[in-house]
């Protein structure tokens, strides 16, 4: 009977699950040597798949296949582009690392038009809700109109408070502003609430996981 | 002064606090009899009724269920997939499984077969996999009109002509309803693509943290009902009579909001208590 | 793909070119490094420029009627095929940094090495089994003897590695958001000024419109009419999509403008020298 | 949209919210400095960085999780301004980075930093660590620097998810003084309940500015406002044309014509 129980606990997979997990959550009571073991075998594991992935996803696919098997002979330019990074590590040739960071620099930057007009102005015309509407006016929408208000006063209010340019000392900006910081509060508050759930949920099946899958104690419970 | 019981109140050790919750996670997986009592929410309820509708009508149009999840969410995504399919199953409406995910397919999977062996559901005949759809805009345009010339196999490799289920499934017309199982935004390319062209219902089953992005579709008719996270599972399960995982950890959630709300309380007890204690001290300075 | 001139590899066309493209980057990396230092600080600019030149020219040239884009267009995969290939040649940096530091900790048996050689242990058997699972998964590690039923196989280690490690310890750091969400709620949700009470308030109300603790306390009051507005799901619904968004909108507006000058100012490199001060 | 063609007049809006940020970053380059209004958690940098060297123990900064794009790259630049404080008073920097370009980079700005304060002696490459490229690898290797070094101060700007409540609890478990940066609206909760002091919004994109009193980046802050206004401007002009079509109702007539038109300009 313990025998096949015995065998199942030490199932190579299962066990390093278990223990890691059990090691990762002792973090919460205190930094300890099980953690400190878990954290490096982590980072490790995490780091070798990294490179490893590397290769098999992008190196291989997009760089080692198209140059030697279909033969783009140019692709073995990228080696002495690739070879500017490690300027970092010399003094001498610093400037060859930031030359190459530069480019990135700049392809991260000129893709901020694109960004934004396709991302954001619709944003900004989502924003235009009529405040008003031709009678008669049903129940419902005078709820709408009234929502529409609030949308528009919460919005301006925000937006208020982040103006740098002007020191807030009027006292109508400086009440907008503080109006505005209650209103992100609130934005918060409702966040942080349903977010609870998602992570709550994901702890307990990790705890289902030791007890249920691992311990398989509800075999002992009837 | 520090060792006031006010103090004490609004300065309990985190540990204990992290005790006291795994005690109370863990009550529901020790005595799995013990359970709250759940009162479903309107959304789970719209969109329960939405599948027993298609139940209804002989014979049954196939669901689509998209599963946009993986391991990192499995505890909501899971038991809100195993609640749906069971409604399914029972209302022995065929059903198809198709990912956005590459671990999705196999998860989702697993959650099938194990049901269809105790609801005697038949892979090929009564529900099928078409696995994980990496160009996945270019998927949804495709389905409008032509769900196998667009999918052709199924996750094994197998053309989907080849399976009975798939006999009178040609576009999106022939699809009863839709459930989106995701814990992230793919909600707008759905409406956006799919069910705008023939008012196919969308089941919207997200994680908690998701669920806001619906509400103003529920509310403009786009969205049939909205199944919420571990909750919407609970409910879902309610509402079939059943007692499975979702309900489970449902209560476990409601004990443990139960206990943050209750921690909020001491410590405002505590620092207000403290306040006070401090005002009427120094009150008590002056007076002497 | 297939926007460059190729040479099929069994040609040895193929294998000169690739030597001589060779020779003349490095020639290039060299004839850089002789120019005059000066030229330096332009040419980083320049390159700066250039590099994001392309995604401005291919928005804003205009289409012709009937296309998909402009003559631009259709080098977008190219260029965020080569953008990552280059990037992918630092993950080196990485490496260096991580490995280099655990490995002199090592060899110099420093305070804690045994940790950083179970790091350097995990590293290089996740980089070899992710591989060998690549190349060979079926291939057998350790033949099959009496105590073990089947073979085991370099698949079977990747998954040991995989599944029973990376996996599970991920979602193991993921939850633990579970254990710290509790700390952070009761120590931060404290009635002390405005602010604060407001981000309690809706917290509060948010979490209890989300599960049935909830439906049971306004569970009594009517499902329409203005009473039901008070039920918690109801107010929750509220405060998220009416009091949430359009308060998230204007933060919106202003990450988005911040966007857009860091990445004007990066582009032309107006911040005098922020990340490049020390120009030798 | 995909091109500016597409719809010209947001191509010319982004545009012109562009040269409303580099003209106010000429007028201030030409000498004109502009003022900004104070941000509280930015006072609150020297303290913390004075606090930290009084305990002898070190500081940590951590540019977020993203990659190499332009919210790490304004944390970085934001980390080059308090790499000079922390290097003034003599004290150790330790830059966690998840991304392998990031740590070139990193190097060099916390060099820079130690460099053009005079102590070039002080920087040590080995501070400036990689430690995964994998969301909560990362955090698990944080979160023991965290704990081990016993970090007086630490600084969390850059672009943060769910392992934001992860390392800035055990921060303040450690007692550190954390301030906290993101433009992640979704973190910025979880950040209030365990740091010191938060910079909101776009607070993250003033800070370099407001740290440097740097002419460009202050002139660029002034930039951004107005093209705030001008965004503000639209939506109030947008919801006048709004309410005006619902209150014409179906009634089509060259007032209904000029809001719709005004309305579809940013139509996409």
């Amino acid at each position: 009977m313990m025998a096949p129980y015995l065998h199942h606990l030490l199932m190579p997979k299962l066990l390093l699950g278990a223990v890691g997990t059990i090691a990762i959550f002792s973090l919460v009571f205190r930094e300890n040597k099980l953690y400190r073991l878990f954290e490096h075998l982590f980072l490790g594991l995490a780091t070798g798949y990294g490179l490893a992935t590397t290769w098999t996803q992008v190196l291989r696919t997009k760089w080692w296949d198209p140059m030697v098997v279909q033969g783009e002979w140019i692709w073995i330019l990228v080696i002495p582009l690739g070879l500017m990074f490690y300027g970092v590590y010399t003094k001498k040739y610093a400037w060859m690392s930031r030359m190459i960071f530069g480019l990135y620099f700049g392809l991260a930057a000129g893709t901020v038009f694109q960004a934004f007009a396709s991302e954001y102005v619709p944003q900004i015309r989502a924003s235009f809700k009529p405040l008003f509407s031709a009678p008669p006016i049903s129940h419902h929408q005078f709820g709408v109109l009234a929502n529409n208000w609030i949308f528009l006063i919460i919005l301006m209010c925000v937006l208020i408070y982040f103006l740098f340019a002007f020191e807030q000392n009027s006292p109508v900006v400086k009440r907008t502003a503080a109006a505005g910081r209650v209103m992100l509060m609130i934005a918060f508050g409702a966040i942080f609430g349903s977010t609870i759930m998602t992570r709550e949920a994901l702890l307990i099946d990790r705890v289902r996981f030791l007890l249920l899958d691992w311990l398989q104690i509800n075999h002992f419970l009837h | 002064m520090n060792d006031t019981v006010w103090n004490k109140l609004q300065s309990i050790d985190p540990r204990v606090l992290y005790v006291v919750l795994l005690v109370i996670i863990a009550a529901p997986m020790l005595f799995p009899g013990m359970t709250l009592p759940i009162v479903p929410g309107q959304q789970s309820k719209d969109a329960f009724a939405t599948i027993q509708k298609l139940g209804a009508q002989k014979p049954a149009k196939l669901v689509l269920l998209d599963g946009v999840w993986s391991a990192s969410t499995r505890g909501e995504s899971a038991w809100q997939t195993q609640a749906i399919m069971l409604q399914l199953m029972r209302l022995r409406i065929p059903f198809a499984i198709m990912s956005a995910d590459p671990q999705n397919p196999q998860l989702m999977e697993n959650l099938a077969d194990a049901l269809a062996r105790k609801n005697n559901y038949v892979y090929g005949r009564d529900y099928i996999n078409f696995g994980y759809q990496v160009a996945y805009t270019q998927t949804l345009k495709g389905i409008v009109r032509d769900i196998k010339g667009t999918l052709k196999t199924d996750w094994t490799g197998k053309p989907l002509a080849g399976f009975a289920i798939m006999a009178n499934v040609n576009s999106i017309k022939d699809v009863g309803a839709i459930a989106e199982i995701t814990p992230s935004s793919t909600l707008d390319s759905w409406l956006g693509l799919v069910t705008q062209i023939y008012h196919t219902p969308l089941i919207y089953v997200p994680t908690a943290v998701m669920a806001p992005e619906g509400y103003p579709f529920r509310d403009s008719g786009q969205i049939a009902g909205i199944v919420i996270g571990v909750k919407g599972a609970g409910d879902y399960e309610s509402l079939m009579g059943v007692k499975l995982e979702g309900t489970q950890v449902s209560t476990a959630l409601s004990l443990v909001y139960a206990l943050i709300i209750f921690l909020v309380i001491l410590g405002n007890i505590g620092y207000h208590g403290s306040r006070l204690a401090a005002k009427n001290a120094s009150n008590r300075e002056k007076a002497i | 793909m297939g926007i460059f001139h190729s040479i099929p590899h069994t040609n040895w066309h193929f294998y000169l070119a690739l030597a001589l493209t060779l020779v003349a980057g490095i020639a290039m990396l060299v004839i850089l490094q002789l120019l005059p230092s000066q030229w330096r600080r332009p040419m980083i600019a320049l390159v700066t420029f250039l590099g994001g030149l392309y995604y401005f020219a291919e928005f804003f040239i205009p289409v012709p009627h009937g296309h998909e884009g402009n003559f631009l267009s259709k080098y977008m995969d190219s260029v965020a095929n080569i953008a990552s290939v280059i990037g992918s040649f630092s993950i080196g940096l990485g490496i260096i940094s991580l490995i280099g530091v655990h490995f002199r900790t090592a060899l110099r048996q420093r305070e804690g090495w045994g940790f950083s050689t179970v790091l350097l242990g995990a590293f290089a058997a996740m980089t070899a089994f992710t591989l060998l699972n690549e190349y060979a998964p079926h291939r057998t590690v350790v033949p099959r003897t009496g105590a073990l039923h089947s073979p085991i196989t370099n698949g079977d280690i990747y998954g040991v590695l995989f599944n029973g490690g990376l996996a599970s310890l991920d979602s193991a750091m993921f939850a633990l958001i579970g254990f710290f969400i509790i700390s952070a709620s009761y120590r931060a949700f404290r009635i002390r000024s405005v602010e604060a009470s407001m981000l309690m308030v809706s917290a509060v109300i948010v979490m209890l419109g989300q599960v049935t603790l909830g439906s049971w306390l306004t569970g009594w009051l009517p499902r329409t009419g203005a009473a039901s507005a008070f039920r918690f799901e109801n107010m929750s619904e509220y405060i998220l999509v009416h009091l949430n968004s359009p308060a998230q909108r204007a933060v919106t507006f202003g990450l988005a403008l911040g966007a857009l000058a860091t990445s004007l100012r990066l582009w032309l490199s107006l911040e005098r020298g922020l990340y490049f001060d020390q120009e030798q | 949209m995909q091109h500016a063609s597409d719809h010209w007049s947001i191509a010319i809006l982004v545009l012109a919210l562009s040269l409303i940020i580099l003209f106010k970053i000429v007028t201030a380059q030409r000498g004109k400095l502009p003022t900004i209004r104070r941000i509280a958690g930015l006072n609150a940098i020297d303290e913390a960085v004075g606090r930290a060297t009084e305990m002898g123990r070190p500081i940590l900064m951590i540019p977020g999780i993203g990659g190499l794009d332009i919210v790490s790259l304004q944390a970085m630049n934001i980390f080059g301004h308090i790499g000079r404080s922390v290097a003034k008073f003599g004290n150790r920097t330790i830059m966690a980075v998840c991304d392998a370009i990031l740590v070139g980079i990193g190097e060099e700005v916390v060099r820079d930093a130690y460099t053009s304060a005079g102590r070039p002696e002080l920087f040590d490459s080995a501070d400036v660590r990689f430690l995964s490229d994998r969301q909560f690898a990362f955090a698990s290797g944080a979160a023991g620097i965290i704990e081990r070094e016993k970090v007086a101060a630490s600084f969390l700007m850059g672009a943060f998810y769910a392992e934001a409540l992860i390392i800035s609890e055990v921060g303040q478990r450690v007692g550190a003084i954390q301030v906290a940066a993101t433009p992640q609206f979704t973190q910025l909760p979880f950040f209030i309940a365990t740091c010191d002091y938060v910079l909101l919004g776009d607070e993250f994109y003033a800070a370099a500015a407001y740290l440097s009193r740097n002419p460009t980046l202050l002139g660029s802050i002034v930039g951004q406002d107005y093209a705030k206004l001008l965004i503000l401007t639209i939506v109030v002009i947008g919801t006048i044309c709004s309410s005006g079509l619902a209150l014409l109702g179906g009634h089509i007539g060259p007032l209904a014509h000029a809001f719709k038109w005004y309305m579809d300009l940013f139509t996409s």
